[in-house]
């Protein structure tokens, strides 16, 4: 088991370097990072010079790379133009935990990681668990009592659930819940940002302005992962020890929830355990529109501005999860289900 | 050795165990009797007919024409679906901005299923060293979330395509981009499926008795396993059509897919959130557009896999 | 003497987007204490779907019973509530499937498996139960049981796992055991254990056994008294002995022809029956067997015979007497 | 029979699957000896039985003797040709001559074909005739040969019953004209009443072309039926040749008379008086065999000596060769 981890922890590796070489090209031409470095427009041709030296952006894309991933402290740079190195580097590289500083904002990456990623998973984490509630609920249900009237109707909608644009059902709560209900003088739900500035942040006030933007998320997830609850439950309750628990006599209750569920809590599992670490990454529709200040906002506002570190981190963070994630997903299985060993 | 004679004469065509009927006939009949995926091909062929047929009721010219003194006109007998912020007739948009939308999902899954297929085929058939480059090549790209990773090549790709004219009308060639982008981030999921029945396919009976006669590694390839992949080929390429369509509006709504002057669905609603509540028509007709496409591409998708479920072998 | 099941005018059918498969149409017959029957045919001919819709277990939908009682000590089981059922089965009617890699969950530890009914239908506690499953396992041969019933199903050999099925099945000693071609998908050396496993078992517990199979071989060796099925039909019934001296029904007669020897020198080519079983989607008129059978009449084609008298406890559906061709 | 050389050799086949663990870096940490040295030759209008029990190598070695699996050492000559070595045209010319039949008559045929593709397919590949009218014509023929009515030519699989798509499987074998058919399990899969069909078809084939025949099977009363000789396998080896009635009347390896003891016989009578030798456990992995005779942790009569020695292959009595050191001809 340990040996399985560690060779999987070494492909992990292997797949995060050649994801960040393949994104770190791509970010090498997605816009002039000076043009828009701290919203100002640089002109003057001899400060553009200068900041692409201190940037380091004047170094071959294999140098740049490398500074990035392993820093730059090791050698010294010529930070004056006159061709001699007479600064050292003061980078430690990702693989040292130093995201470099965003253009931007001039912090560190990490220190605008930590900012924003409470923010997304207090959104994103709300979400999954009232997913997962509600469509373990409905998903086996609706496989016990398949083809029944109410099964038909909420498949149906389920359809409709997952085949809503994020941003169509996000506008459309907004104009409900929002603009009718105060135009009907209820009490209506906010629908930006993470709390009132007049009232701060409080638990109560992010609780009150998660509601919309969870929603919305919710019922796209729910509708997916009802469906694929319902799908995994209808399969194994066609299997043949299925079979075999009721003609032992159990009662229902124990075919159902220990000889099915146990069997198809496996797939559901696994699928959930997958999709985790994608929660990292935010909802970058869902934050846009409510102007959730989580991770899709770092991404999107920095990816225009062409800030390579924030972006290379937030990609690299959520890649690293994913590969984290599939290993304990890989444990959880073996646990679950004694038929794998990993040796 | 009578008796013999007899039984193998009287071995004739009512003893078969099925009707005549080819495969796909059978599919057929199976896919009308599923609703929903009746609903779904109707609405999708008036909504076909909508994009490509309203082009003969309102020109593209009319379309991009902006009246900045009708701005934000609520819907009316002359605007049916209202006016935009700079005085454009959305119902004219709705109507170019669908065929480029249909557009891009069908030309991006196009571009989807033949990596997918090519991939899938050779990772599963070959297997080994071949197999585990592709693979590590799909597992790549799915560590990244699709949406952000086509948000990085929107970006990457962005302005780099000239405008394009075919047949006299003029294209962004941010169209272009992002059938080019959607479809390289999404055939890891189909070359998956692919690889997986291939795997299971080769070691079929029929496959073997093909081999034992000396068929080609090719010929067994592209004719005896390619053509039993088709029904689950054909069910994820249906679906990934309304993910296509769905990625398009996404990127479109963050403003990094396809460029005005060009209209899509999803870019006529970019800045529409501002118009929330003072313009809902901005953003409800073409979101309900998306949302009514990607639907019936839904149900079509669940009747085909209904109707070439494998496992039903009778009609 | 009554006996243990009465089964009567049982039909099944299930209704499929392809039409009504008639499964089972009618057929009755019964089941004495400790006795063996063995139900004999060839596979879709309707002898598990029957067996199962005593106890319940066809899917409803599709499955339908649509007609027949089944009275079993005294009671119909057909008008049993869901309830009641799970009382019986397991308690007093207990099952064994065809293929012991599926049937068993492979998720929950063997131990767990077969305490399950003890704790249900006898009320044992768990330490009672445990020290129950490991005597089970002892009994069903299963060697250094006491370690083995931690492991999972999947740790098991085929032949291992039918045993373990036994022993579930017969935790709570039934007085009737349905055995669901529990051979089919092992070796002859591994039947030939099983068979004489459960052999002993019925023997030192008097339980009754309803034998499902298509191997005449096997149903030579284990049963007391042997149904012929074909389509859905009971096409004959007798005792072991009579049903291979003297076949009373076509059907029987060529599939006894059809079967090669292992105890014999080979004289001539096998006889084999032409055609194919017939299409359950259609119902049934006249006999089924008609079709293929080589004393098929015009009568035949027209009207299904029904089992009459052909000898003492012997009795088959067919209007002609196999061993002459004359009218019976 | 005049030419007394085989049609078939084969010659110290050996096929070993490695097992692998892991999920993406595999590594080796066994091999399953699935055939660890199979020889034995067929003549020409022969047929061949091998039987034991699943898992003991018979499939796969009938497989890998075609070169359906890559042998992993030895070599099979059929019609004086090695076809495990040959390649390109001379391994087509071979394969011509060799042909298989399967199990699963759903598994067997692609669904996606009509039966004339299928039947034709041979023909196609070896380039037998100039025209796929031609082609049609003679599956048209062939279909008639097995007892199939030639206008269900543009049928597909699905249409048809297990028995019936067997017959396709056997015409598609005869296409090509071939000398030797490997049968690998025909008739498992089929229901009682069309085995016997079936099989008689086969040798009604036999009877007709001259075929030579692999039976494969694990019923052996249907072997004893159809086969000239048989060969018992058990864990990868043959442990027992002889012709038909030898075998079945003096079978000399323990596990043969073990594996016929517990075949049962439809006459109860006969049932109730017989004694059965009842071997005890499972077949062991074929990853490890046990050393000496493979046999020896089942073998009722095993000695000491079993475990260590491996039985010498000797002929005990004329054209009746088995592996044990206890058999005596």
């Amino acid at each position: 088991m340990f040996q399985f981890i560690l060779k999987r922890l070494a492909q992990g590796v292997v797949l995060l370097l050649i994801v960040s070489i393949t994104l770190f090209l791509l970010m090498m031409e997605v816009g002039d990072p000076i043009a828009t470095m701290g919203g100002r427009t640089v002109t003057r041709p001899s400060d553009r010079e200068r900041l692409t030296r201190q940037l380091g952006l004047d170094k071959p894309i294999a140098v740049q790379y490398l500074y990035w991933l392993a820093g730059n402290d090791w050698t010294q740079i010529d930070t004056d133009g006159d061709g001699i190195p007479d600064k050292s580097g003061t980078r430690l590289g990702i693989l040292r935990g130093d995201f470099g500083k965003s253009l931007v904002t001039k912090k560190p990456v990490t220190e605008m990681i930590a900012e924003r990623i409470p923010n997304t998973l207090i959104l994103m984490l709300a979400s999954e668990v009232v997913t997962i509630f509600f469509a373990l609920i409905f998903g086996i249900y609706s496989a016990l009592k398949q083809y029944s009237t109410l099964d038909n109707i909420l498949t149906t909608l389920l359809f409709v659930g997952y085949s809503m644009p994020i941003f169509f059902i996000s506008l459309m709560s907004m104009y409900l819940f929002f603009i009718l209900f105060k135009k009907w003088g209820l009490p209506y739900l906010p629908t930006v940002g993470m709390f009132d500035p007049e009232v701060g942040k409080t638990p109560l006030q992010v609780l009150w302005h998660m509601i919309l933007p969870v929603m919305s998320l919710s019922v796209i997830y729910f509708a997916a992962y009802s469906r694929y609850i319902r799908g995994t439950m209808l399969e194994v309750l066609s299997q043949d020890y299925i079979r075999t628990a009721k003609s032992k006599g159990l009662p229902r209750r124990q075919v159902v929830y220990v000889h099915a569920l146990k069997n198809a809590a496996l797939p559901i599992v696994t699928v959930v355990g997958l999709d985790l670490p994608f929660l990292l990454g935010g909802a970058v529709v869902t934050e846009r529109i409510f102007a959730w200040p989580g991770m899709g906002r770092l991404f999107l506002d920095h990816l225009s501005r062409a800030d390579v570190s924030v972006v290379m981190g937030s990609l690299m963070l959520v890649a690293g999860a994913v590969v984290v994630f599939q290993i304990l997903t890989d444990i959880v299985y073996a646990w679950l289900d004694p038929r794998i060993r990993y040796t | 050795m009578t008796a013999q004679t007899t039984s193998i004469t009287q071995l004739s065509a009512d003893d078969l165990t099925a009707p005549p009927l080819s495969l796909w006939q059978l599919a057929w009949l199976r896919f009308r009797r599923h609703k929903l995926a009746v609903f779904g091909c109707v609405t999708l062929v008036l909504l076909l007919l909508y994009s490509f047929g309203g082009a003969f009721v309102r020109t593209e010219a009319y379309a991009n024409f902006n009246d900045t003194s009708r701005r934000l006109e609520p819907p009316s007998s002359e605007h049916l679906f209202g006016t935009d912020s700079i005085g454009r007739d959305i119902l004219a948009r709705t109507i170019y901005g669908g065929q480029i939308s249909l557009f891009i999902g069908f030309v991006a899954v196009f571009i989807e299923t033949i990596l997918g297929i090519l991939v899938g085929a050779l990772a599963g058939y070959y297997g080994g060293k071949l197999d585990a480059f592709l693979m590590r090549i799909a597992e790549a790209l799915l560590s990244i979330p699709t949406i952000l990773l086509l948000l990085v090549m929107a970006k990457f790709f962005g302005g780099k395509i000239p405008e394009i004219h075919i047949a006299g009308r003029t294209f962004s060639g941010s169209v272009i981009v992002i059938i080019a982008i959607i479809g390289a981030t999404s055939w890891m999921y189909l070359a998956r499926i692919v690889r997986a029945e291939f795997l299971s396919l080769k070691e079929n009976e029929f496959i073997l008795a093909a081999r034992a006669t000396g068929t080609s590694n090719f010929q067994i390839i592209f004719y005896h396993i390619l053509p039993n992949t088709f029904a689950p080929i054909i069910v994820s390429s249906t679906l990934s059509v309304a993910n296509a369509i769905l990625a398009e509006a996404y990127i479109s709504f963050l403003g990094l897919g396809v460029q005005p002057p060009t209209a899509t669905w999803g870019n006529m609603l970019e800045s529409s959130a501002k118009y929330l509540d003072s313009a809902p028509w901005l953003w409800f007709f073409p979101g309900m557009l998306i949302l009514l496409t990607v639907l019936s591409i839904n149900f079509i998708g669940d009747g085909m896999r209904d109707a070439l479920d494998p496992r039903s072998r009778a009609i | 003497m009554t006996s243990l099941l009465q089964v009567s005018g049982l039909r099944t059918r299930f209704h499929t987007p392809e039409g009504i498969v008639h499964a089972v149409n009618g057929i009755s017959f019964h089941v004495n204490e400790g006795e063996t029957v063995a139900v004999v045919g060839e596979s879709g001919c309707g002898k598990s779907v029957s067996m199962m819709s005593l106890l319940g277990l066809i899917p409803t939908p599709p499955g339908e019973i649509v007609s027949g009682t089944a009275v079993f000590r005294g009671n119909d089981l057909f008008k049993k509530s869901e309830k009641e059922l799970e009382d019986t089965r397991g308690r007093e009617i207990a099952m064994i499937f065809q293929d012991p890699m599926t049937s068993l969950n492979p998720v929950l530890t063997v131990e767990r498996q077969l305490i399950e009914s003890l704790r249900v239908h006898l009320g044992f506690t768990k330490e009672q139960a445990q020290t129950r499953a490991v005597e089970l396992l002892e009994q069903v041969g299963i060697p250094d049981a006491k370690r083995r019933v931690k492991d999972y199903p999947h740790q098991f050999s085929g032949g291992m796992r039918q045993r373990v099925m036994i022993a579930m099945s017969l935790s709570c000693a039934p007085s009737l055991l349905i055995a669901d071609e529990p051979t089919t998908a092992l070796d002859v050396t591994i039947q030939a254990q099983i068979v004489e496993l459960v052999t002993r078992i019925r023997d030192s517990l008097h339980t009754a056994v309803i034998w499902i199979t298509h191997d005449l071989g096997v149903v030579a060796g284990i049963a007391d008294r042997v149904i012929v099925m074909y389509a859905g039909f009971i096409v004959e019934e007798a005792n072991v002995d009579d049903l291979y001296d003297s076949p009373g029904h076509p059907y029987t007669v060529s599939l006894l022809a059809a079967l090669p020897r292992v105890d014999r020198r080979r004289d001539q080519r096998l006889k084999s029956i032409p055609g194919a079983p017939p299409n359950m989607l259609i119902e049934p008129r006249g006999c089924p067997f008609a079709p293929r059978c080589e004393f098929a009449l015009e009568k035949c084609r027209q009207k299904n015979p029904l089992l009459t008298q052909v000898g003492p406890n012997h009795t088959a559906a067919c209007w002609v007497n196999p061993k002459t061709g004359a009218l019976r | 029979m005049s030419d007394s050389t085989p049609l078939v050799e084969v010659k110290d086949l050996k096929k070993h699957f490695p097992v692998t663990r892991g999920i993406i870096l595999q590594r080796k940490v066994g091999i399953v000896r699935a055939v660890d040295g199979v020889s034995f030759s067929i003549q020409r209008g022969e047929t061949l039985g091998m039987v034991g029990e699943s898992g003991c190598g018979k499939t796969t070695a009938g497989r890998t003797m075609l070169g359906l699996y890559p042998a992993t050492s030895g070599s099979v000559t059929i019609d004086g040709e090695d076809i495990l070595h040959a390649r390109g045209k001379d391994q087509l010319a071979i394969r011509r001559k060799a042909q298989i039949i399967f199990q699963d008559p759903y598994a067997s045929l692609n669904p996606r074909w009509s039966v004339n593709s299928i039947v034709s397919e041979p023909m196609r590949v070896h380039g037998l005739f100039a025209s796929q009218k031609e082609r049609a014509e003679r599956a048209k023929d062939l279909l008639g040969l097995v007892g199939l009515s030639p206008h269900l030519l543009n049928r597909f699989p699905h249409e048809f019953s297990g028995g019936q798509r067997q017959r396709i499987g056997i015409a598609r074998a005869l296409a090509s004209d071939p000398l030797f058919i490997v049968c690998d399990e025909p008739i498992s899969a089929l229901d009682v009443s069309i085995q016997a069909q079936v099989v008689n078809l086969l040798e009604k084939l036999q009877d007709q072309f001259g075929l030579t025949y692999l039976f494969v099977a694990h019923d052996l009363s249907m072997v004893r039926h159809i086969c000239d000789r048989v060969a018992v396998m058990y864990l990868g080896i043959i442990v027992e040749v002889a012709d038909r009635n030898e075998l079945y009347e003096k079978p000399l390896h323990p596990y043969t008379q073990a594996l016929l003891s517990a075949v049962p016989v439809p006459d109860p009578r006969k049932e109730r008086e017989r004694k059965r030798t009842i071997l005890t456990g499972d077949v062991p992995s074929p990853i490890n065999p046990p050393s000496g005779c493979r046999f020896h942790p089942r073998c009722p009569i095993a000695v000491e000596r079993c475990k260590k020695e491996t039985p010498e292959w000797r002929e005990a009595a004329p054209g009746h060769w088995a592996a044990c050191h206890l058999a005596n001809g």
